[in-house]
């Protein structure tokens, strides 16, 4: 038998020993040295993520069911950081309200980033299956963790009945993908996809489950109910570590799996990211709440990664992995200072921002750019990433789409603007006292500074993901026995080509376009 | 002759040094500053006219000058605006005119503006004008002019808002330049349409009928009309605007508003004939492609004449008077040139004149200047004296003021053309032209002298004869620095109708022998005598009830003429009611309210779209579920079917 | 084979399951009752995957290990949710949907 | 480092030492030194790059340098000048540099404030060295965004429906400019995002026609394109002084800039067929904008109406594609920059003191405050285009320029263009006569003092600029017309 598949699996294995480690540690360990708990989790997580960092071979294990690629890697590492972020933001709040429940928290939200792992990894339908559900059952457990909060404990009622229906629906959609193909490998599939009423119904109802996961309108309107139920470390959570991984799949599976249906998703991404964009803007104007107020605004965020995912090109995986790390710091950001906010005053209200510049400017500043990167706005790194993304949605030729999408930045603008304007310039004769924030979120806070701040500016990260999308779509071409050959390239060809036609006749977006065809080649087969 | 650069930096280091240092100085000490640097200038122009009309024709014909010209800015290859020097017999003749009326008004200022505020101020603005109007004058080409015309209307702008605290001067100040400025932006058109098929702004070139330049733009049409006929009549609206004609000379008898001296030197003397002195500039154009609109501007010379001197008849503020008296005499500058020729004329009856019409207007200008701002000065004295500008509040004055009476009286019979004063000569010119070009126009023309005559013994008897009004303070004769400027302009008024001037300042710029046409000559001096014998039957005594009752026979007329024939109630209404009412008003609401309105819509309605998009998110957990299933259908229907 | 039952009538049946699931999840007024529309659907699918394997591609057991992961799955979701509303009982003394309507907008 | 990097590099610098100030003064000296060091590298800059002309360097841009940044979409950190940006430049030191002083005595939180502004120049500096469309719209973004909190928090009146309007229709413009520069990188097919090498190519006629639009709206909404402008209005008259200052000054001139920059030169063909239709656009502005200015009673509104009209101008003048008038549209800019620059400062100046900027309430401040009065008084007339003064210069370019222009149509469009001066003239001396000049309309402003060092200072400096530029206006029209040589001809052979 050959271990060499474990070796791949490093990312995953380390995780699981972090999470023994400190289950064990939670378990055993005398009252005194519980006191550190968390401490140590963190410290031991920090070394999970420097295991992560670690250079990987681009491979495929267990038969296929396991894929490893470079983004792969990169995004996991990026899931885990956020996760990190979001427990230095949750050590004093756990502290305060669940002394006891520590342990079970972090085990909690390290068995859904480690089903997020799968997912990001999976080269089966089984396994992304095993994974995303792995990903929500705890997460609905997060989301229901204050006990004695009806709030929470609705949120998670609506996050976990609503999940399962989604599932179930995704999972019914499987059932026809595998009915109408025969196979449920990734690498597989595309050969026997032929396009087929069955399976583009398999496929769509499949899509659900991601939807969900990403909070797409119509697949949404749970979001702001469990953003502002849940815990808002949590919510932030939610907000960014999950939607990642749903997004990097969604990419992954729509452009490796689905790539010869093209013409099928094409037109439904199309709606939902109109939908997603316009409707979620319009509602976050309304909202009174500041966590309600992300929720949108995180759906609309997610309208916009979409717009990477329809590219369907090395550059549009760049621009999604690259806009969820810039997405990431921001909306920790937001969610941190919220959470620390909440904790003050007691209450999540927009109001409570007034005149908050006044007594606490570093977290208003920090808020600010917060909410500046994830508007858009020069220098901070949202400006780079939405750039990036609409620039591979041009690229392709979705010129209408991206008008609509940027008319759509001028109303998110808008409502970002509503919160810096609470929190600068509302005249508030009894602003929320200073308060000083705990260490651990100071580190959590210096660290989304920066990264709002230097990501964007500093070229390094983008230009890595690039080349790392890349080399993941080369090692795809390189290790495909059957693609060039096989029917799927030529319906690929055929998908591309029609979108190149409409779209610019010039020679660069011919050449990215032969690049994406290539790329388009399935997932090594791996059956023996 | 590169030192008539100095006529121009003169006066305007005056105004740089008076204006940015002005506050350090005594008022006194600035008032000799400037009178000094306008001596200098004086100086410096007498001497320039003496060494270019010293100067020896070239086939008899007086050839223009350029010491300087220096390209200030490129528009094009051939289109550039070019500073510089232009001298020729008009040119010098104003520069002449210019300085010597300056100086007097600086001179005279010393005394009427003795302890006003703002001495400084007044003599920098004094050399700014005197700097722009000797600019507009040498100017070398008609963008040049074009640049110094605007200094012009600011400075007389800003002399007229002097007494910046009276309402009445700011609203006058404000007016003179608008309305200045609306003729100016038809000049600026003229100029646009003029350059661009002509291709130079050069006076040299575009004075020169066999001129290439014409023959290609001798047939173009623009919006109609002949390119350059457009060109010819919309400059003529920009002089027109300057030089008050009418419709535009409502600026006018406001600006008296400003003190007197400035009324006398930019009102009267200098300013107001830079429209002739216009026309005069491009008259070959005028005269050798577009005759039909330099008649046109003959016609619309003698109406405004005739309107102004029967309005100046009833006027009751003296310096209201000398404005009309002004506008009318302007009137007859620009009929001579509209009436003139340059070639040789036969007219029936009358002797052949080349261009006589050129040479009587720029005559008349000339001692129009020098007996013009001999009235003004005069009337200032007065007004110095009465501190009030009514004739009610004048009358006998004779005895207290003999020196101004004598000038005064020196000036008005100038006006009126009695010989030998000179306003007789350069009036005989004008009417002779006016009788060779078209008799009845002559008759016309004739008729407005004789009014002239009349309006400005009217004048005359009413302030030094008549009863004389009570005062609570005596009345003295002014101070001899005023005295001392009447004096030599009545001097020079006397002798100016002796120059041989046509041997200065003629259309071709060939020697041009003036003689007297008898016929005109005596009609006019009878008839002028006959005006001002009724004007002394009735003004003499003051006790004559002859006049209210000609007010009530002409009734309506004479309320109308009271009222300038109601032609600033015509322009308030389009500027307040129209303009202001009907077009800005409704723009800035329409500004305001509908295109701010659309944006606030579009806000309005994206703040109000989530309301449409409620139901979506009830709190009820199975209607989510619902929302999903259904979009989950919905779409895969329409990935199914499109 | 004739005895055998076709395909498709194992499929009308898991149709019949997953919409009578969906039915129930969206009307039913008890949070225990929408539970227990979810297993419905869930089931539904399991039974599409052991029938797709038994007769279309029998060389393979996919679908049957799918079935096999995905009743296991079920049962954790079941459970989570359970642990759920016994937690929402608590709070409120009601399992009832229309209790939980705090959060909208 | 580049010549040209440490105009971005100072106001960071400046950013870095007003966070670390403690007192009003540190940060006052700070932005103090920081503005004088940009004046001085803006001169040195001008005579450097005076001094390469004079050695026979022809090159189109001048100090290049480029860095790659994303090399994925070919985005390079890549600046240079030509003539007319140094120009720009130079303008934008003027402006930073007076305004400034002119927000000597800001209240409250001197230092957030200043660095808001420091942050502003960094966008405006940026934006005009840069040759890279992504840098630059980058830039041009970074501009933007500090006016919401520099008008929200230090402005006046109705100040967050301002602040927040006139960031929504700015970043509305920048949405379209987005698409128009994604659209013109995809459709020239170039491999690199630098003008100059875009401008190598040709994108086809069928991409512009969508490009041009979005491209000229973009920045035009900057420029107070009809019927996009009405931002201004409110905008401007609820800035505080310097912050008006800077945005009428440099900001609008962003538009322009772009607008040739980027939409005209390197889209030919649509800029040709697609003119007249954004020339009616522009002459509705310059008519437009100077009669509505004539009803406005308070002052700001007055001279951000007054702005649309003469922005207004530069745009049509832009659209004429003739070295004149263009070499006119350039110097509006900049008589343009300095007189609104110079009209704000003097607004704020009078409101600091009267505390109103109701013309209807004010009289006769001419006697009181001699230099402001003196100061507004040669503003208008700058702006009503007395010659002499920077205005007139800038207008009779335009004018004279656009005439030439062989189509009746252009003709026709420009005399109706012309009659703007009048209505100029009409505004500016109403405002004049009634606020400088009458009697004294409170007799509680007979107590109000004339201008102190710090408010003169900037007052002077404008000036003397007006008047420079108007006195002699052959060098700055020397480079541009060098400048404009490459753009011109892309544009008349586009026209054939």
């Amino acid at each position: 038998m050959d271990f060499s598949g474990f070796l791949l699996m490093r990312d995953e294995i380390s995780l699981v020993a972090l999470i023994l480690i400190l289950l064990l540690y939670d378990l055993f360990a005398p009252a005194k040295a519980r006191k550190a708990f968390q401490p140590v989790a963190c410290l031991l997580f920090v070394v999970q993520i420097a295991i992560t960092l670690l250079p990987t071979a681009a491979d495929h294990a267990f038969g296929g069911m396991y894929v490893n690629t470079p983004v792969a890697s990169v995004v996991k590492t990026l899931m885990s950081a956020g996760t990190l972020l979001v427990f230095l933001f949750s050590k004093k709040w756990l502290e305060e309200k669940h002394e006891i429940a520590q342990g079970e928290f972090y085990f909690l939200t390290l068995s859904t980033l480690l089903g997020m792992y799968f997912m990001v990894s999976s080269g089966h339908f089984l396994m992304f299956y095993l994974g995303i559900e792995l990903a929500s059952i705890p997460l609905a457990c997060l989301v229901a963790f204050s006990k004695k909060d009806i709030f929470s404990a609705e949120a998670g009622a609506k996050f976990i009945l609503n999940a399962s229906f989604a599932s179930g629906i995704s999972l019914f959609g499987m059932s026809l993908l595998y009915g109408g193909t025969g196979t449920l490998y990734f690498s597989d599939m595309p050969i026997a996809l032929t396009g087929t009423p069955l399976q583009i119904a398999g496929m769509i109802l499949f899509a659900t489950g991601l939807f969900f996961k990403m909070s797409l309108i119509p697949y949404h309107s749970w979001t702001a109910d469990v953003y502002q139920g849940a815990p808002t470390q949590v919510s932030a959570y939610l907000s960014v570590v999950s939607k990642t991984a749903a997004a990097v799949t969604l990419f992954t599976i729509f452009f490796k799996v689905f790539g010869v249906m093209a013409e099928s998703w094409k037109p439904v991404l199309y709606i939902i990211i109109i939908l997603s964009i316009t409707i979620a803007n319009v509602f976050a104007i309304r909202q009174k709440n500041i966590k309600r107020f992300l929720a949108y605004s995180s759906i609309s965020q997610a309208g916009y990664i979409v717009l990477g995912v329809m590219a369907a090109s090395p550059q549009g995986l760049t621009g999604v992995v690259y806009y969820m790390m810039v997405y990431m710091f921001a909306n920790i950001a937001a969610f941190g200072v919220a959470a620390l906010v909440e904790r003050q005053c007691g209450n999540t209200e927009i109001s409570s921002y007034n005149g908050l510049y006044k007594t606490n400017p570093w977290l208003s500043v920090l808020m600010m750019f917060a909410l500046f990167s994830l508007a858009g706005i020069p220098p901070f790194a949202g400006f780079f990433s939405k750039f990036f993304i609409f620039a591979s949605a041009v690229q392709q030729g979705y010129y209408i789409l991206v008008l609509i999408a940027l008319l759509n930045t001028i109303i998110s603008l808008y409502y970002y603007l509503l919160i810096v304007r609470a929190m600068f310039i509302t005249p508030n004769d009894n602003p929320l006292p200073n308060f000083r924030s705990d260490n651990y979120s100071r580190i959590a806070m210096v660290v989304c500074f920066f990264g709002i701040v230097l990501s964007g500016i500093v070229s390094f990260f983008y230009n890595k993901f690039d080349e790392m999308a890349k080399e993941s779509m080369e090692v795809c071409e390189y290790s495909m026995p059957k693609a060039t050959d096989g029917t799927a390239n030529g319906i690929a060809t055929a998908a591309f080509d029609g979108q190149t036609a409409e779209a610019v006749s010039g020679d660069a977006s011919a050449a990215t376009a032969t690049t994406a065809i290539t790329a388009t080649a399935p997932w090594p087969s791996t059956q023996e | 002759m590169e030192y008539t650069l100095w006529i121009l930096i003169l006066p305007l280091l005056g105004f740089l040094s008076l204006g940015l240092l002005g506050t350090r100085l005594k008022g006194k000490s600035a008032g000799y500053i400037g009178t000094a640097l306008l001596g200098l200038t004086a100086l410096l122009s007498y001497f320039t006219a003496w060494q270019y009309f010293s100067m020896d024709r070239v086939d008899g014909i007086r050839q223009a000058l350029t010491p300087v010209n220096w390209t200030w800015m490129r528009f094009t290859e051939s289109l550039h605006i070019d500073l510089g020097i232009l001298l020729d017999p008009i040119s010098v003749m104003m520069l002449v005119v210019i300085s010597t009326v300056s100086l007097m008004v600086h001179i005279y200022s010393l005394g009427y503006m003795d302890g006003e505020k703002g001495f400084q101020r007044y003599y920098a603005f004094l050399g700014l004008f005197t700097f722009s109007m000797c600019g507009l004058v040498v100017a070398t080409n008609i963008f040049q002019m074009y640049i110094f015309w605007e200094l012009v209307g600011v400075s007389s702008y800003l002399l007229i808002g002097f007494y910046y605290t009276k309402p009445e001067a700011v609203s006058a100040s404000k007016k003179a330049f608008i309305v200045t400025r609306f003729a100016d932006m038809f000049f600026l058109m003229g100029i646009l349409l003029l350059s661009y098929f002509t291709k130079t702004f050069d006076f040299g070139q575009l004075c020169d009928p066999d001129n290439p330049i014409f023959a290609s733009a001798a047939g173009k049409t623009f919006l109609g009309g002949a390119v350059l006929s457009w060109a010819t009549a919309l400059i003529f609206i920009g002089a027109a605007g300057k030089s008050a004609m009418f419709p535009l000379h409502i600026w006018l008898p406001d600006a008296m508003e400003g003190p007197t001296p400035v009324s006398a030197l930019i009102h009267a003397a200098t300013m107001v004939v830079a429209g002739v002195y216009l026309v005069a500039r491009l008259f070959p154009v005028y005269f050798f492609f577009t005759p039909e609109v330099l008649h046109g501007i003959a016609y619309v010379a003698a109406f405004t004449a005739l309107y102004a001197a029967i309005v100046a008849c009833v006027q009751t503020d003296i310096k209201r008077v000398l404005a009309f008296s002004t506008i009318s005499q302007i009137g007859f500058m620009l009929v001579a040139l509209g009436v003139s020729s340059m070639g040789t004329v036969e007219a029936d009856g009358l002797e052949s004149h080349e261009g006589l019409g050129y040479m009587a207007s720029m005559f008349h200008l000339f001692t129009h200047a020098m007996f013009k701002a001999l009235l003004f000065l005069g009337a200032g004295a007065i007004i110095h004296t009465v501190h009030s500008n009514e004739m009610s509040r004048m009358g006998g004055l004779r005895k207290q003021m003999p020196i101004t009476h004598i000038t005064f009286l020196v000036a008005c019979l100038a006006i009126a053309g009695i010989p030998p004063f000179s306003g007789f000569f350069s009036k005989d010119e004008i009417l002779t032209a006016t009788f060779m070009f078209k008799p009845w126009l002559g008759v016309v023309m004739t008729f407005i002298a004789a009014l002239t005559a009349f309006y400005m013994f009217r004048l005359y008897y009413n302030i030094f004869w008549g009863k004389p009004a009570q005062h609570d303070h005596p009345l003295h004769e002014a101070p001899k620095n005023m005295t001392g400027p009447l004096v030599f302009l009545a001097l020079v008024t006397v002798v100016a109708g002796f120059i041989p001037f046509g041997k200065f300042v003629s259309s071709t710029g060939a020697a041009y022998i003036i003689h007297l046409d008898m016929k005109v000559a005596i009609t006019s001096v009878v008839i002028a005598l006959i005006s001002i014998l009724i004007a002394w039957k009735l003004y003499c005594k003051g006790t004559s009830t002859v006049p209210a009752k000609m007010a009530g026979f002409f009734g309506p007329l004479y309320t109308a003429a009271k009222h300038r024939f109601y032609i600033d109630e015509v322009y308030q209404f389009i500027t307040h009611k129209i303009i202001f009412r009907c077009v800005s008003q409704p723009l800035a609401w329409f500004d305001r309210h509908i295109i701010d309105g659309i944006l606030n819509g579009i806000g309005w309605i994206t703040c109000r779209g989530s309301l449409a998009f409620r139901w979506m998110q009830t709190g009820q957990l199975q209607s989510y579920a619902l929302l999903i299933i259904l979009g989950a259908l919905i779409l895969l229907c329409i990935s199914l079917f499109c | 084979m004739e005895h055998i039952i076709p395909m498709e009538y194992y499929l009308v049946v898991s149709s019949i399951m997953f919409f009578a699931g969906i039915y129930g999840f969206i009307t039913r007024k008890n949070l225990i009752a929408v539970l227990i529309s979810i297993e419905l659907v869930l089931t539904s699918t399991d039974i599409n995957f052991a029938v797709f394997n038994r007769f279309l591609f029998p060389q393979h057991l996919e679908g049957m290990f799918f079935t096999l992961f995905s009743i296991g799955v079920s049962a954790a979701e079941t459970a989570v949710a359970i642990a759920i509303i016994i937690n929402i009982y608590r709070n409120i003394k009601s399992t009832e949907v229309r209790n939980l309507k705090n959060l909208k907008d | 480092m580049n010549l040209l990097s440490i105009f971005v590099a100072i106001p960071v610098l400046m950013l870095a030492g007003l966070f670390l100030s403690r007192t009003r003064q540190q940060a006052r000296i700070i932005s103090a030194t920081g503005a004088s060091l940009l004046m001085v590298a803006a001169v040195a800059l001008a005579f450097l790059f005076m001094a390469e002309r004079h050695a026979g360097n022809t090159d189109a841009m001048l100090f290049t340098a480029s860095a790659q940044w994303f090399p994925a979409w070919n985005i390079g950190y890549s600046v240079g000048v030509d003539g007319i940006s140094v120009l720009m430049i130079l303008l934008s030191a003027f402006i930073v540099f007076t305004g400034i002083f002119t927000s000597w005595n800001i209240d409250p939180l001197p230092k957030e404030y200043f660095m808001w502004f420091c942050l502003l120049s960094v966008g405006v500096f940026g934006f005009f060295i840069s040759l890279d469309l992504f840098t630059m719209f980058m830039f041009y973004e970074v501009a933007l965004i500090p006016m919401y909190l520099l008008i929200g928090v230090w402005g006046s009146g109705k100040k967050e429906y301002a602040a927040m309007k006139l960031t929504l229709m700015l970043m509305g413009g920048s949405a379209l400019l987005m698409l128009g520069i994604l659209g013109i990188y995809f459709g020239s097919g170039a491999t690199s995002m630098d003008i100059m090498d875009i401008a190598q190519s040709t994108i086809p006629t069928a991409l512009q026609k969508y490009f041009f639009p979005l491209t000229f709206i973009g920045f035009g909404v900057l420029g107070a394109l009809f019927p996009f402008h009405t931002w201004s209005p409110d905008g401007h008259a609820s800035a505080p002084t310097a912050v008006s200052m800077l945005h009428a000054g440099v900001l609008m001139k962003l538009g322009g800039y772009g607008c040739f920059r980027v939409a005209m030169f390197l889209m030919p063909e649509a800029a040709n067929e697609l003119a007249w239709i954004f020339l009616i656009l522009t002459g509705i502005s310059v008519v437009y904008g100077a009669f509505s200015a004539c009803v406005q009673k308070d002052l700001k509104y007055i001279n951000a109406y007054s702005s649309v009209s003469h922005c207004g101008l530069v745009l049509f003048a832009l659209l004429m594609m003739n070295t004149t008038a263009m070499t006119g549209a350039i110097m509006q800019m900049l008589s343009h920059g300095l007189m609104t620059a110079l009209f704000f400062a003097l607004i704020g100046m009078i409101y600091g003191r009267t505390h109103t900027r109701d013309i209807r309430e004010m009289g006769g401040l001419m006697k009181i405050m001699p230099f402001l009065g003196v100061g507004y008084v040669i503003a208008g007339l700058a702006s009503l285009g007395l010659p002499g003064l920077s205005g007139f210069v800038a207008e009779m370019n335009v004018f004279v320029g656009s005439f030439q222009h062989a189509d009746t149509f252009h003709r026709v469009l420009t005399l109706i263009a012309v009659t703007s001066i009048v209505i100029t003239a009409v505004y500016i001396l109403r405002v004049v006569g009634k606020i400088l000049y009458g009697p004294v309309q409170n007799p509680a402003h007979l107590k109000l003092t004339d201008a102190v060092w710090f408010e003169r200072l900037p007052v002077m400096v404008l000036i003397l600029a007006i008047a420079a530029i108007g006195l002699y206006p052959g060098w700055i029209a020397d480079w541009i017309h060098t400048a404009l040589e490459p753009i011109v001809s892309r544009l008349t052979l586009a026209a054939l």
